[in-house]
């Protein structure tokens, strides 16, 4: 197939990359948008290649396959220190010690010039469920409420713990893909709007250290600081100086996730920072994230998920509620193919 | 000319989108077919050298519409109409009422000799708005200034949370007649009202279905 | 005369949409430590855009989605239209042209929440709602600004305010406007602290599930939004087209570069605030902030 | 372009908008065939005062005062629905037999 133009240009381009953090990914993988030739994007809907870092437990491979499928054409995928998955059969495996950057720009050419075939869906290209409505004018229950016109439950009023309005509720699975989840964290979560009404521990974190400040400096809007953190210095003047300078600390509200030992979001956020004192280790005590989450508008709620130490958040999770796992599993299921949730 | 054609493609669009509104599933596109009705009718407006009116139409409506499209969605079962439904009722007498006012205004028009003294050109009608609005009609301006005030003061003394038993944070329930014991009087749960997104005739069905929600919503 | 006005405003628009990428990237580079990028890598990543392919998600608005992206653009240049190029030059002349500006304003919030409506998927949702929640006070703030700039001119009209401000901008005459109206340019254009419709804590919020082109056609309106928003700054507190020596197209060009830089940077260097925080302050401190500037403008003018 | 012409307009509608306000069971789409029914009375009076009342100022006071009129019947409207929602968790018309309690 001949180049036009136009793909030439795009060759060119910085590889947009979507990052799946497995288990035991390996340590550069956090600091790969400091790589001059990628850019690691929020989702997958920007990207060219799949990067499957360290290995993907079972239980997440059918989020793996859904978000193998969001990434438009021409797309590939690349196995980075993790093992063969069956059903990518054309991924193309890394070693540690390869030069990412290099793989990664070398598949991005052959997919783009068409000498490797773009890789096909996994899932098939079809409606999750099949229409089963019922009723006068095929809405799914009796009367006009209720049923499960396709596959998915009509939303139905809940309680409200806010404003006592009691409008209609959304429950869905979220993660272990969203760029600022902690590797491997899936969450169903009961929205109203978005305040969290509800939350159950689909799949807890892997035992793995992010980097918590620049997950948090990306949620307060600032990504070139963000980048920034990662870098090699270990005190950054100048990172001290923007942050300060940024107002970061004033846009977090005070008192927000506190945990048993005092701390809450802002001191967390100035250990980070080095504007305060590391203390020895966060004490979850017997905190859940239902005690931690439930009330708080999204960016709130991501920011306290985020803040936290990533033992510490095991912990939590360990303690928090984690349904009963058919009929979670069942829901996510269901919800699968409403939008990338992933 | 231009003037002509720009009139008729203005009012065939604000006719059209007028007509959309009550045809479309979708509230989202309700609302905003509602808001097209609007802007065209502010084009015209333009067209009549209303500068003001014309304008301020389309700035007014795009707010008020974008509040009315949450309220759609806030409040409607099926707001992007996946799920096909109808939520109408007194159908024929509607469309004849409708079919009536418009045929019987159509008329009225026809018939009665119009007066004719158009606006003479060249005027500045923005200043003789400004004149008038704070001139000789500053009472009926300022009377609406007020009305708007109290309206605002009205709807959120309606739509808060709070009142007469409390806060909004604690909703407006009455306290308990013994301390931390169930409320006073009735509450909307009680079975009374005919609860959720009703329509006709099922409240028989639906009501089981309510009370397990909220059971489940107190739960936790 | 007006074709070639056009074609000019054009020229202007393309390339200042190039510099605010330039600029964006160089800004990103500089604060993250990592130096400025290929001049030409923006152009690539439009390229790539367009050869990648259009995802959709289940059951989209599909109308709404390609109306929200044209929507956008064409309000962009509508505004861009607006700004007087010289004492009577303006593509669009109208007696009342500030308010219709003001009416692309409102008109933006409502594209952008259809843009994160369409979509169909919960976090453009969110992104759409969370957007209207700030966008309606902003813009409500940004009438006030926009009220007290028109004060001294008497008028409604873009071309008088500009006359207005041949002795004294109104940047000194009125020292609070731009600062807030700079607000409203940061939430007009979706940019850092006021970005609650595609901002990094929803992967994105609205554009969340746009792929290739569309994703393209959005980032390319956003940046028209950005010169257009500009430009009328520049217009409204910096003196428009005034200014020695140079031809006054060539001073509105070099005023809104110079808006442009300021909104950029501060996009770049403040912190995102959550909703609920940035509704208090909205509400409690910026509003009552632009009725103090009403007010010292009509003192002024009287 | 004439008077007849924009009153047909106006006409059409009112038509359309009361329609829309006697057959729509929600109480918000109640509400949009409200507001188009101002709509038309909005145009038709815009029209009269370009065309029979010789720009009398008058005339376009009265326009801005059906505006603020459009803008009190959405705010006292949601301001009802909310409240009634909050009370009765009922949005459409048959679900309120009796406004006691």
């Amino acid at each position: 197939m001949g180049m036009t133009w136009i793909t030439r240009l795009a060759a060119g381009a910085r590889v947009p990359v979507f990052i799946a953090m497995g288990d035991g990914a390996p340590a550069a993988a956090l600091t790969l948008s400091r790589h001059p030739g990628l850019s690691v994007v929020d989702t997958p809907r920007a990207a060219s290649i799949l990067l499957v870092a360290g290995q993907m437990p079972d239980a997440l491979i059918p989020y793996l396959h859904r978000l193998h499928d969001q990434l438009p054409h021409p797309r590939a995928t690349l196995l980075w220190q993790s093992p063969p998955i069956p059903s990518l059969p054309d991924a193309i495996a890394v070693d540690a010690d390869d030069d990412i950057g290099r793989a990664v720009a070398d598949v991005f050419a052959a997919v783009l010039e068409g000498k490797r075939a773009s890789a096909p869906d996994i899932l098939p290209d079809a409606p999750p469920s099949e229409w089963r409505g019922v009723g006068p004018h095929g809405q799914g229950g009796k009367g006009m409420m209720g049923g499960t016109p396709y596959g998915r439950p009509m939303a139905m009023t809940d309680d409200d713990i806010r404003d006592r309005l009691a409008l209609d509720s959304y429950t869905a699975a979220f993660g272990p893909f969203l760029p600022f989840f902690p590797p491997g964290l899936v969450l169903t979560l009961t929205l109203q709007g978005d305040v969290i009404q509800k939350v159950v521990v689909t799949h807890p974190p892997f035992d793995h250290d992010g980097s918590p400040l620049a997950t948090l400096l990306n949620l307060l809007g600032l990504p070139a600081l963000a980048t920034r953190s990662l870098g090699d210095r270990a005190d950054d003047p100048v990172l001290r100086r923007l942050i300060q300078l940024s107002g970061a600390r004033f846009a977090i509200p005070s008192g927000l996730g506190r945990l048993p030992d005092g701390s809450d979001v802002r001191t967390r956020f100035d250990r980070m920072t080095g504007a305060a004192p590391d203390a020895a280790s966060q004490d979850a005590g017997d905190t859940t994230l239902e005690h931690l989450l439930v009330g708080l508008e999204w960016h709130a709620a991501m920011l306290v998920l985020c803040s936290l130490d990533p033992a510490t958040l095991r912990d939590i999770c360990k303690n928090s509620d984690t349904g009963d796992q058919d009929e979670t599993q069942g829901e996510s299921e269901s919800e699968m193919h409403a939008g990338h949730m992933s | 000319m231009t003037k002509d054609i720009l009139f008729y493609a203005l009012s065939a669009l604000a006719i059209w989108s007028g007509w959309r509104v009550f045809r479309v599933d979708s509230m989202i596109r309700a609302t905003f077919a509602l808001m097209v009705s609007f802007i065209a009718v502010g084009g015209i407006a333009l067209l009549m050298s209303a500068d003001y009116i014309g304008v301020a139409t389309v700035f007014m409506m795009a707010v008020e519409m974008m509040v009315m499209g949450l309220f759609m969605v806030m409040f409607m079962m099926n707001p992007a109409g996946l799920n096909p439904m109808q939520m109408v009722h007194q159908y024929r007498f509607s469309i004849g009422a409708g079919i009536a006012a418009f045929v019987g205004l159509t008329v009225a028009i026809l018939t009665t000799p119009l007066p004719d003294n158009p606006l003479p050109p060249g005027g500045d009608t923005l200043r003789d708005l400004g004149f008038e609005l704070l001139g000789n009609s500053m009472l009926i301006f300022e009377t609406a200034g007020v009305t708007l005030l109290a309206t605002m003061v009205g709807a959120v003394v309606l739509s808060s949370a709070s009142g007469r038993f409390g806060s909004a944070g604690q909703g407006s329930v009455p306290p308990g007649l013994t301390a931390g014991g169930p409320p006073a009087g009735r509450t909307a749960e009680d079975g009374k009202g005919h609860g959720g997104h009703a329509g006709h005739g099922m409240s028989m069905q639906k009501k089981p279905a309510m009370q397990a929600h909220d059971d489940h919503g107190k739960g936790h | 005369m007006t074709l070639l006005t056009v074609l000019g405003m054009l020229v202007f628009l393309c390339t200042s949409v190039w510099l605010a990428v330039a600029l964006d990237t160089a800004c990103r580079g500089w604060i993250s430590g990592q130096g400025a990028d290929r001049a030409d890598g923006p152009l690539r990543t439009a390229a790539l855009w367009l050869t990648q392919q259009r995802l959709t998600t289940e059951a989209p608005d599909r109308m709404n989605a390609l109306l929200s992206i044209a929507g956008y653009m064409a309000l962009a240049l509508t505004g861009l239209a607006l700004v007087p190029l010289g004492p009577d030059t303006a593509l669009i002349a109208l007696p009342t042209s500030v308010v219709l500006w003001g009416a692309c304003e409102a008109l933006v919030v409502v594209v952008v929440f259809l843009h994160g409506w369409s979509p169909n998927a919960p976090l453009a949702m969110i992104g759409a709602y969370r957007y209207v929640a700030i966008g309606l006070p902003i813009m409500l703030l940004s009438m006030f600004v926009l009220i007290a700039a028109a004060l001294p001119a008497q008028s409604l009209d873009l071309r008088d305010i500009v006359t207005s401000q041949a002795d004294v901008w109104n940047l000194i005459r009125q020292p609070l406007g731009l600062p807030l109206f700079l607000l409203l340019g940061l939430s007009l254009t979706l940019r850092g602290p006021f970005d609650y419709a595609d901002s990094a804590d929803l992967a994105g919020g609205t554009s969340v599930e746009a792929s290739g082109p569309d994703r393209l056609g959005w980032q390319i309106a956003r940046l028209a939004m950005l010169t257009e928003f500009s430009a009328m700054a520049a217009t409204v507190f910096l003196g428009g087209y005034l200014g020695p020596v140079l031809p006054g197209p060539l001073w509105i060009a070099l005023k809104t570069l110079l808006v442009m830089t300021l909104v950029i940077g501060l996009s770049h260097l403040a912190a995102r605030m959550p909703v609920s925080r940035m509704m208090s302050l909205i509400w409690m401190i910026l509003l009552p902030l632009s009725f103090a500037d009403l007010i010292w403008a009509g003192l002024v003018a009287l | 372009m004439t008077l007849t012409a924009i009153l047909i307009v106006a006409a059409a509608l009112f038509g359309i908008g009361l329609f829309g306000a006697l057959s729509q069971k929600s109480f918000v789409m109640l509400m949009m065939g409200l507001e188009l029914m101002l709509n038309g009375t909005l145009l038709a009076t815009v029209g009269f005062w370009a065309y029979s009342l010789g720009g009398l100022p008058k005339g376009q006071l009265l326009a801005i005062l059906i505006m603020a009129v459009m803008a009190v019947e959405l705010a006292i409207g949601f301001a009802l629905v909310v409240a009634v929602y909050r009370k009765r968790q009922a949005d459409v018309i048959e679900s309120i037999k009796t406004l006691k309690n």
